[in-house]
């Protein structure tokens, strides 16, 4: 049973427009697993919010909800757009899903058809498909890499095209799923600095608690398909009980 | 060696042009078919789902296991594409995957593939998938065998089918390619056995639902299975036949129709490698006459092109 | 780890690397059906085919003898060929004997054995020659703009990236069988082969579930950028005027090869 | 160019019977990278020694070369035995080598025969094979996972898992290859717990410089193919120019 926190329940100081707001998100695996129960939470304009928990908390599932790959019981709105069915293709030009391996995200031969997939797919025009890819590339710092085959590239330069394959969408809302996996850690420290210049609202799922504590003003805490904690990160990072109930660490 | 060549890669240059046509008008019509059956039942996302196979199929050739003296066995993967895809999938996958290792590897011609794709991709899954079919709903025991044997078969039916067009163009001679392919591939053979089995039986244990059992109508499956007992009854029915006694062959050969009566060696389908049309008569000269002016025009049209173009 | 073993393409800087790929997929495949249709000992038409080659590899900056080194792999293949040598009437040149049988070569048998292997021997080189200086993503483009079925051309350029990823994963399990393949002291190691043949039948099982669930987690992502089941692609490719020019000037060679032959 | 620290040379205190000498070892990768330019270092009984450096250093490499997968020029000698092509397999069952990702290590289907594969190789008797699986999986504390399939476990239990593949041939010599990658906070931990329980001598690359200090007396440090130092642990971490020089950070 995960362990609810109420005192840790939060109101975020100011919120000049909602970007995020999920309201008892509920959603049960196919197989009968339920993976969700109740997720309730919003995200204001500019927040970079961590998502963090131990494996199985149900974190890659709500992620996959956000832009509807998955569907469960519940509302959600992005920018004050209900998600339903008719929306989908507008909600997912907003929401910019990052996959932890991106090996699965970067699926095509070379880097430039990867990051124009996403413009292509929204039906603009030539040259504003390659206007987006050059300045999604700019970005994440890799126009150099435009014409490389993606198969080459290291595991960081992988990670930060896949970056560039939702920021070319130009997304409201960054939904990441454990970027820092798998990096060394000169590569993980450009991927922070590379975080923390992108001036976009986030959602980053991550086991890597000293980047919450770096990078992260909000934390939300997950464990079995319900949100236990949602506060200023410090706060929750104090709060030894919290942490070790849910398989977490101060780092 | 990282990657081996498998003797059922026919190189440009070891078929004739006609029957390597004739088996890229095979090719064609029956990929026509896959490819509008497989975008009629199958959703969009098919498209990474066939796409990844086809990577899965590559990398699995390359799974070997030891067998003895150095050598060992690894698989060509048809009938297990047909068994997990279904046929027409498998065709698609299997197809893709000869393609690359034409185009990148070389390993297979180009002009030939057509022949390649039939020997190593169509008729593998046809026979894989049509046999597998014909034991559905008996127990895992009767289903592994079954697929153990199909898989067998799908390698002999490859070898017996290159071995045909190895002699139907002249490279080799019958009595001599069919019991050697036949006898190399009787072992290679065992080998896919084993290793579809293993691999069918690994997913009967662990997502028994990929193998889609009911996936398909009564009756096509009944095709399937016809389809699968008679290409398998061809192959057992022939290359005894062709390896004792080739006389027997051409025999039943004619009887079935394959080829016209009275020929005295079948390889003179296309006397000497030549094109008949151009051979010492008036009606070639014109032929050739009518060739070169295309191919005049042609370079005339390609070149007004290139001035028109900006460079 | 990284395998890229696979790649064939060298990067370089020549005429041949520019030219669009059409080109050069069209007039690989015109000079590879010109050599099947060149009859057996045409050597003038084999020496100017020859020639071709050469100018090409010249002119991809590869080196004269790139794709010379190159055309072996299409050697073992001619096992298969050798019994033309024997079976084909003619003069008899020479006979031997091997164990009970007697063999006779003759001169026409020589022949067409010999032609054979010129032919394979010369298409192959060009194929090679082809991958060396087109990427495989363009020659996919060259392959959707010759009107080969859309489906097709997307399975190969999946195929082509996960390959990479795949076989990775394929070296990494043979890798840990490898590991573990030890032998206590005194015993001999390994089990029979029907076991061995189980562990990699196994093998290859999870090979497939994990491709299977790979495919899944990319559809995810290909649907959370905007697909829908169609595929959409920018065009990288423009005719320019050498691509004409090119074009011309092989088929002019081709036909030139065919003619000679024929003398 | 990697910077060489001379002066963080290193002479273990005392050495009860050496486990693993490597002498001069050097390797190139077929397509002529030169992967090891001289790797020389010894182990001894009981040592447990962290082997860090930046991506692309050579770690793997070098643990590839110490049970044989791989062969360089150079001397490798394991509790006294070279290393050569004839006394491959008995090298084999004294080194375990486990991978990064815990699905290359699992190829069976299940638990039970994937950890009784190494053990069955040897050519041991069933009863053998028996008791040898169930040690294995007792020593990883997950018996009760022996008729599960592999394929369904959780990260964090295919890692323990694959541990107990390599334990299942009581080898003198574990050699790790980054073990905590992926894993929760939850599940490092009780890795760690494991690893410091396991009374073997081991060799384990990692980039979690967290796990290096909590685990390891004796740290080896490698770029670009090289050891640049070898050295106590403590004195290794306190070293801010050579961590910044191979990309590494302190915890
Ligand atoms: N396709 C699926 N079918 C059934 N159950 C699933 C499926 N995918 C995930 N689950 C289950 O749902 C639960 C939540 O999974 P999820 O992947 O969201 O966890 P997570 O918080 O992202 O964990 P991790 O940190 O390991 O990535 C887990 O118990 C998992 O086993
Ligand atoms: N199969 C291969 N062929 C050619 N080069 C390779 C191969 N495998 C690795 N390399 C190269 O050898 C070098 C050392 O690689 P290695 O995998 O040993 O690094 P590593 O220290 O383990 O890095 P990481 O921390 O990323 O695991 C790298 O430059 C790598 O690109
Ligand atoms: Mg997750
Ligand atoms: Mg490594």
């Amino acid at each position: 049973m995960p362990v609810t926190h109420l005192n840790s329940s939060f109101a975020p100081p100011e919120c000049d427009g909602e970007v995020l707001s999920v309201n008892d998100l509920q959603f049960a695996y196919p197989d009968g697993h339920v993976a969700l129960k109740g997720i309730s939470f919003t995200l204001c304009q500019g927040d970079k919010v961590a998502l963090v928990g131990p494996n199985g908390a149900g974190k890659s599932t709500l992620m996959l909800h956000l832009n509807g790959i998955l569907n469960g019981h519940g509302m959600i709105d992005v920018a004050g757009k209900r998600l339903t069915r008719d929306n989908l293709p507008a909600i997912r030009a907003m929401v910019g899903l990052v996959f932890q391996n991106p090996d699965d995200q970067l699926f095509s031969p070379t880097v430039f058809e990867d990051v124009a997939f996403g413009p292509l797919h929204m039906g603009l025009s030539e040259p504003e498909v390659r206007a987006r890819v050059d300045s999604a590339l700019e970005a994440v710092r890799m126009s150099a890499y435009r014409d490389r085959l993606s198969h080459h590239l290291s595991v960081g330069e992988k990670k930060r095209i896949a970056i560039a394959t939702v920021l070319s969408m130009n997304p409201s809302l960054l939904v990441l799923d454990e970027p820092s996996a798998g990096l060394d850690p000169r590569a993980r420290r450009t991927l922070i600095h590379l975080l923390r210049d992108l001036p976009i609202t986030m959602l980053v799922s991550t086991h890597d608690m000293k980047l919450v504590e770096e990078l992260f003003p909000r934390t939300i805490v997950m464990d079995e398909g319900q949100i236990v904690a949602d506060g200023p990160t410090c706060d929750i990072l104090e709060d030894e009980a919290l942490l070790s109930a849910h398989g977490l660490e101060k780092p | 060696m990282l990657y081996a060549p498998t003797p059922l890669h026919i190189p440009d240059g070891f078929l004739n042009l006609i029957v390597s046509l004739i088996c890229w008008a095979i090719t064609i019509v029956t990929l026509g078919f896959a490819i509008s059956k497989t975008n009629k039942a199958l959703g969009e996302k098919q498209i990474p789902l066939m796409g990844v196979m086809a990577a899965f199929i590559f990398a699995a050739q390359m799974i070997n296991f030891p067998v003895a003296g150095g050598t060992s066995g690894h698989m060509l993967g048809g009938a297990l594409a047909a068994i997990v895809l279904g046929p027409w999938a498998g065709m698609l996958v299997m197809t893709a995957v000869i393609a690359v290792q034409a185009l990148l590897f070389q390993d297979g011609g180009l002009l030939v593939m057509g022949a390649n794709i039939l020997n190593m991709g169509l008729v593998t899954a046809a026979i894989g998938y049509g046999l597998y079919r014909s034991v559905i709903g008996q127990s895992k025991g009767v289903k592994l065998g079954m697929i153990g044997f199909a898989a067998w078969l799908s390698v002999m039916a490859g070898a017996l089918l290159t071995s045909l067009q190895l002699w139907l163009s002249g490279t080799s001679q019958l009595e001599i390619v069919i019991p050697a392919m036949m006898g190399v591939h009787a072992l290679i053979g065992i080998g896919e056995a084993l290793i579809t089995v293993f691999a069918v039986g690994f997913i009967m244990q662990t997502r028994p639902d990929l193998l889609g059992e009911g996936s398909e109508s009564a009756k096509a499956s009944r095709n399937w299975v016809y389809v699968g007992g008679i290409v398998a009854l061809l192959v057992v029915l022939i290359s005894p036949f062709a390896s004792g006694d080739p006389d027997g062959l051409e025999r039943v050969a004619i009887d079935m129709g394959f080829i016209g009566t009275g020929l005295d060696a079948p390889y003179e389908i296309i006397p000497d490698y030549t094109v008949p049309f151009l051979g010492e008569t008036a009606l070639s000269t014109i032929v050739a006459g009518v060739i070169g002016a295309i191919v005049v025009g042609a370079i005339i049209v390609l070149v007004g092109r290139g001035m028109k173009a900006k460079s | 780890m990284h395998f890229d073993a696979f790649d064939r393409y060298h990067e370089k800087e020549s005429i041949l690397h520019r030219l669009d790929p059409r080109v050069k997929v069209v007039v690989t495949v015109l000079f590879i059906v010109s050599n099947a249709l060149l009859p057996d000992g045409a050597w003038l038409a084999f020496a100017l085919a020859w020639m071709f080659v050469l100018a090409s590899n010249l002119l991809s900056k590869l080196g004269l003898g790139y794709t010379f080194k190159r055309s072996i792999i299409a050697l073992p293949f001619a096992l298969i060929a050798i019994t033309v040598l024997f079976s084909i009437p003619g003069n008899p040149l020479t006979t031997f004997r091997l164990f009970v049988w007697d063999f006779t070569i003759t001169d026409a048998g020589l022949l067409r054995f010999v032609s054979i292997l010129i032919r394979a021997w010369l298409s192959v080189q060009m194929a090679i020659l082809l991958v060396a200086v087109t990427r495989f993503p363009d020659l996919v483009h060259a392959l959707e703009h010759l009107r080969v079925p859309a489906i097709l051309t997307t399975i190969i350029a999946f195929l082509y990236r996960y390959l990479f990823v795949l076989t990775d994963e394929v070296f990494r399990l043979l890798r840990a069988r490898q590991a573990r393949s030890a032998a206590a002291p005194g015993s001999r190691s390994g089990g029979g082969v029907v076991w061995r043949a189980k562990v990699a039948g196994n093998m290859a099982g999870q090979l497939f579930l994990r491709s299977y669930e790979r495919s899944d987690r990319i559809y995810n992502a290909m649907v959370a950028r905007g697909y829908v089941g169609h595929l959409y692609t920018l065009n990288p490719h423009e005719m320019k005027s050498g691509d004409y020019y090119a074009t011309a000037f092989a088929i002019a060679a081709i036909f030139l090869m065919q003619v000679l032959g024929r003398l």
